[in-house]
């Protein structure tokens, strides 16, 4: 495990890429972030655990403003998004300019119905950031490959199987080579061995400068992966740190706890 | 603006609800037309549900002759087929009636109106309920089955409440269709909201007036629907997200 | 209804199958009954044959030039609908309302014998290079019939934008594809295949509405039989040419939208 | 049973607003059923369905200001006719138009469609006009006169003088003459139409000359026009 | 642990739930089974494993024939399904009872969008197996306080937390109380300490006598909760045996790499 490699990156002054400062989130009454903040710099790659329903997706979904948040607030490359008094960004430009530079997977994949897997991952890269089309499609077939689904370039997503969408989502979102990554439980569908290879794909984007957040569920996999582990109580930050020491050494109660489970 | 309207009375007289005014033959005429638009949007719905189930799950004969249907009822313009359904089949039945020594039938118009209308709604709601069941989630359809749910079941309780959010726009459309469509049976000698605009506005030559009325008339219709077919929209669409921009 | 298939996978099996042979052998019973039993003489009369070749015609290109009009118009009275914002999903509701809500024959009407009669009376409209357009009556006729397409298919349009699953947009924003975009490249086609069938149904009602513009002079092929039945006092059997005529412009118009459809995948995850 | 087309043609046959249908034609019909001593409910039908309500035996006679052309004679019998009044030209006023040939060449000239009068424009005037345009009612070939969209309409003389006797018509048009006849296309005539065959035939014949004999036929006219309307006798 | 009471279980003759033999699939061209065979009884839990695209999910949807098998025998609970030629069911009644006493929770969870979770729960209960439906309710009502939902009962399913609607879906199948349960990956949404509560719900249904056959990448919770492993290789069993043998000893060279992945 090349612990020694991350922790060397994780030393010296990098420049910041996505930060949320004290973000809340209500549905309607019910508040579901209650105040959150969090830094990640280039290269860092952060991973969010915590219970079902307590806020990870949200989170996620805020920075990308999918969410618009009730409160706080985000910036991204060092530029602060601006808002409108209700949580919504002020400047439509500036938010989609963000985005392009913001790869994200999300929690049920959201493939594009109407297309292949191909189409899928050229469309941004053609259609929003002017790639030639055969260069975004050279780019996009050495991605499928990369993930094994070359063979299914030209399925539509319904007929694949859930691990396959959640490859193919991987690979959509690496296609557009965003400067950071925002994955909702990339490998929830995976056997391990694609586990394996997602963690050796995260790796190598991290190795590459890219800043990536990823809530999973899988522990093991968090603590190979990341350098940066925060645990979300109900809406709260309850622990954060290296994961040797969040998975090491949990101070918390309730992180003890929720690491005992499953032996 | 009005050339021809050389109005002796004024709107009001020519609208009054009691003769001499036409405004009670326009409201026996919207009345009609309600009736009839009912009668055939009930029954095209009836025939549009089981000809979209038929037409994606049935065997390979039931879709040629739902296809045949469709594209038949659907090309041929509604006039001529109800002039072919109220003349010429009640012309075959009642020459063989004679022939064999009874006495002539006659069809009540009203009755046969309906079932013409119908007939020809039925195709259009089979195709737009078609392609409201297509764009149901196929996983929840799924989901029911493998519960063991009968295709009954699972069309009542599954299928036809997720569709109806994609079907009602176009059954909404459809429903305003028939209450227009109902003029075409005044090839058969009803009086309903069209056919008394133009017998008032023609004898009376108040073209604008009656014109007017009756569009006003038909917009109440509409409008009262449309406040109903969007409540049942809001129904449809429970449990889906909105949109937040 | 029977049993649900399995989907998906159907293949396409011969198109001869028995049942359909049974069905084209009446078919073509039928047809020849008709063409040997009916009276077809007014058909070689040369007067009405050009006048059925125009009134065919003008169909076609009514229907056509009306419908591609009226969906370009319908697309964003629909979004406007849909996710527009106040002062544009209002004036689009009423508009919408207001179109499906009375009947196409008063609209047509009222344009031509109404706002039509209104021009010549304004001396610098008669004056300009725009009167003989003005004059004819056909430009009404596509006026009135392409709002009437914007109308209804606004609202169907509608429907469609609102029933592509929330999780399809979100994937193209968190992407940055900016609005217009992700309208052309996700939401629009995902919600043109949603209604598809629907928009292939109202084509044939569009082209089954243009024998309203006879009413205006604008002779298209129902005008031209309606006239041949009153010349003529033939009952049927124009009717049933003009069934047929119909029949095979639905038939066309049918395999187009086939063939669309056939470009899209069956299954909607 | 007698069809009457449910369109009106004010003053032969048209509606009130309690729906009782009234004019020349109705009184004219009700005394010919009497004369012929046959029973006659009158039944408004939609032009639309006139001859097939009568061809399927829901009607038995059609009285609704038929001409008789030689066309129609295939398909249906006509009785002789009851009426036949001159065909003229109406045009906006002042604009020189005479009813010929020449007078209208490069106009556009209004008709109503299926009329003897859109025969005749395409067989006289046709040719040499600059378009030809069929309408469903006459009233919208009127309406369209006055709005200038069209130089001339031909019709029925009386249908015309109705018109010219409105403000708008009095406004806009006048009466430019009669165009010359041809009894081929003009002359035959209003006739009430019956299946093929149809033994009433010359009852019906035989009342029509006993109500122009006894003055019955005057008195009726006579309550709707200042003129007799039964045209030349041939 | 409790491998003491499972394999206590797993000796005796217990009858037969479920049994597939020589199953085959294709779609189009592609073959995706190629011969799978397996015998689950009373109180049986059959673990699945295998790589992304390897044919678990389809296999599972054979067992209840949303697909319909090319060829192969499927008998439940001692009864064959009668087959048409093209693989589809001849009885459809057959097929629908044996569907009702058959539990799936699906890798997408498919809850009925339109119908609020407690809907979702009760609606074949009362609709199918004509359970009053105050009784049914509180049946519901117990499972949705088992899988932490109480509070959600309301809720459509699109308001939900992946992980909610898994438990969601989960309590769904539960609720028709099947004598045999599929599941599809039922803890791929599921933070650790919720995978435990499933275990332990699973073990419940299983001492109850009920039959399951589950489909997961976690090799952990695979070895704790069933009796019986098979590992499926491109459509063929690659490898199948107690849970001891088949993570303690492989044989299979594939299985090896399959399970050495992340360590
Ligand atoms: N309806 C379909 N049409 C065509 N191919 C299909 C269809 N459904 C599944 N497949 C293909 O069949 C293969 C097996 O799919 P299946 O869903 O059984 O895999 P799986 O083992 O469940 O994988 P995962 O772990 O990723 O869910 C895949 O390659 C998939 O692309
Ligand atoms: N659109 C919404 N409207 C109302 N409530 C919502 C909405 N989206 C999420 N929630 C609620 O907010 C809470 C947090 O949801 P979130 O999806 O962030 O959870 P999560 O931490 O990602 O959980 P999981 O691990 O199960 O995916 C949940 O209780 C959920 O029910
Ligand atoms: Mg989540
Ligand atoms: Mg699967």
């Amino acid at each position: 495990m090349t612990v020694t490699a991350r922790e060397g990156k994780a030393s010296g002054p990098r420049p910041e890429r996505i930060r949320i400062e004290n973000l809340h989130k209500s549905f309607g009454e019910i508040e579901v972030l209650k105040g959150v903040s969090l830094t990640a710099c280039e290269g860092d790659v952060v991973a969010v655990i915590g219970g079902s329903g307590s806020g990870k997706s949200t989170m996620l979904r805020c920075i990308n403003f999918l969410e618009t948040p009730t409160s706080g607030k985000i910036i991204i490359g060092g530029e602060e998004i601006r808002m409108r008094p209700d949580g919504s960004p002020a400047d439509r430009r500036q938010i989609e300019h963000a985005r392009q530079h913001l790869g994200m997977v999300f929690q049920s994949f959201n493939l594009w119905s109407h297309m292949t897997i191909l189409q899928n991952l050229i469309e941004v890269p053609v259609h929003v950031l002017k790639v030639p089309k055969d260069q975004a499609v050279a780019i996009a077939e050495r991605l499928l490959d990369r993930v094994g689904l070359l063979a299914k370039k030209d399925a539509y997503p319904a007929y694949l199987s859930g691990g396959q969408q959640q490859r193919a989502a991987i690979a959509r979102a690496l296609a557009i080579e965003p400067r950071a990554m925002l994955f909702d439980e990339p490998t929830s569908a995976l056997d391990p061995e694609l586990v394996g290879e997602v963690l050796s794909v995260i790796r190598d984007l991290a190795a590459e400068g890219r800043t990536m957040i990823l809530v999973t569920h899988e522990m093991k996999f968090a603590r190979e992966v990341s350098n940066h582990v925060m645990y979300l109580y109900n809406g709260l930050v309850e622990e954060q740190g290296p994961p040797e020491q969040v998975f090491g050494a949990p101070r918390s109660e309730r992180l003890q706890k929720f690491l005992k489970s499953l032996g | 603006m009005m050339p021809l309207a050389a109005m002796a009375a004024s709107p009001f007289e020519l609208l009054a609800l009691s003769p001499p005014g036409w405004g009670g033959t326009l409201l026996l005429g919207l009345a009609n037309t309600m009736v009839i638009a009912v009668g055939a949007y009930a029954l095209g719905l009836a025939i549009g549900i089981m000809g979209a189930f038929g037409k994606l799950y049935g065997g390979p004969i039931t879709r040629d002759l739902l296809a045949v249907y469709t594209t038949i009822v659907r090309a041929v313009p509604e006039l001529v087929l109800i002039l072919i359904l109220f003349y010429a089949v009640p012309g075959l039945i009642n020459e063989i009636l004679i022939g064999l020594g009874h006495e002539r039938i006659v069809l009540p118009p009203l009755i046969t109106g309906i079932a013409v209308l119908g007939v020809v709604q039925g195709a259009y709601s089979t195709e737009v309920l078609r392609g409201a069941i297509q764009a149901v989630p196929h996983g929840q359809i799924e989901a029911a089955r493998a519960m063991g749910m009968t295709p009954m079941l699972t069309a009542r309780r599954i299928t036809l409440p997720l569709m109806t959010s994609n079907a009602i726009p176009g059954l909404a459309n459809l429903w305003l269709n028939a209450t227009k469509d109902t003029a075409l049976l005044a090839v058969i000698g009803f009086s309903e909201l069209t056919k008394a605009t133009y017998q008032a506005a023609a004898t009376t030559k108040a073209f604008f007036t009656f014109y007017l009325a009756a569009m006003a008339l038909y917009l109440a219709i509409s409008l009262l629907s449309t406040v109903l077919f969007g409540r049942i929209e809001k129904w449809a669409r429970r449990g889906q997200r909105v949109m937040s921009r | 209804m029977g049993a649900p298939r399995a989907e998906g996978h159907e293949q396409m099996t011969d198109f001869l199958k028995p049942h359909r042979i049974v069905m084209i052998a009446i078919a073509v019973a039928l047809v020849l009954a008709c063409i040997f039993l009916l009276n077809w003489s007014w058909l070689e009369n040369p007067k009405y044959q050009t006048l059925i070749l125009q009134g065919i015609w003008r169909t076609i290109w009514i229907t056509i030039v009306t419908m591609v009009i009226g969906m370009l118009l319908a697309i964003p009275i629909g979004l406007a609908q849909a996710a527009g914002p106040w002062y544009l999903a209002v004036p689009a509701r009423v508009f919408c309302t207001v179109i499906r809500g009375t009947p196409l024959l008063m609209q047509l009407w009222l344009l031509y014998y109404g706002l039509g009669s209104l021009f010549p009376s304004i001396p610098w409209i008669r004056e300009s290079d725009l009167w003989p357009l003005l004059r004819q009556a056909w430009p009404y006729a596509v006026v009135a019939l392409s709002l009437s397409v914007a109308g209804y298919e606004g609202e169907v349009m509608r429907g469609a934008f609102k029933g592509v699953p929330h999780g399809q947009l979100e994937a193209a924003r968190a992407m940055g594809m900016p609005r217009f975009t992700a309208l052309r490249r996700i939401w629009l086609p995902q919600a043109i295949h949603r209604v598809l069938p629907t928009i292939g149904g109202e084509t044939v009602l569009q082209l089954k509405a243009t024998p309203l513009v006879s009413t205006i002079t604008v002779m298209e092929i129902y005008a031209v039989v309606g006239r041949i039945r009153q010349d003529t006092f033939i009952i049927y059997e124009p009717l049933l040419f003009l069934a047929a005529v119909y029949m095979c412009l639905t038939g066309l118009i049918v395999l187009l939208y086939r063939w669309f459809e056939g470009r899209m995948p069956k299954r909607v995850a | 049973k007698v069809g009457v087309a449910a369109e009106p043609y004010p003053p032969f046959t048209s509606p009130d607003a309690s729906g009782n249908w009234v004019g020349w034609e109705v009184d004219f019909m009700n005394a010919l059923c009497a004369k012929a001593e046959i029973e006659c409910v009158l039944t408004p039908t939609a032009w639309d369905g006139i001859i097939p309500a009568l061809t399927s035996g829901q009607i038995d006679m059609i009285m609704s200001s038929m001409s008789i052309t030689d066309e129609r004679k295939q398909t249906i019998d006509f009785t002789d006719k009851y009426y036949n009044t001159p065909a003229i030209v109406m045009a906006a006023k002042g604009s020189g138009i005479t009813p010929t040939a020449e007078g209208l060449a490069g106009k556009i000239i209004g008709v109503q469609v299926s009329t003897i009068h859109e025969n005749y424009v395409n067989k006289y005037f046709g040719p040499t006009a600059a378009e030809v345009k069929s309408y469903q009612t006459q009233d919208e070939a009127n309406q369209d006169l006055a709005a200038g969209r069209i130089d001339a309409v031909m019709a029925d003389s009386i249908a015309l003088q109705a018109f010219l006797e409105s403000d708008a018509g009095k406004a806009c048009c006048e009466n430019v003459g009669a165009v010359a006849d041809d009894p081929t296309i003009l002359g035959a005539g209003v006739g009430a139409g019956l299946r093929k065959g149809d033994p009433l035939l010359p009852k019906l014949n035989a009342a029509i000359a006993a109500l122009r004999e006894d003055g019955t036929y005057a008195t009726i006219t006579a309550k709707y026009f200042p003129f007799d309307i039964y045209g030349a006798s041939n």
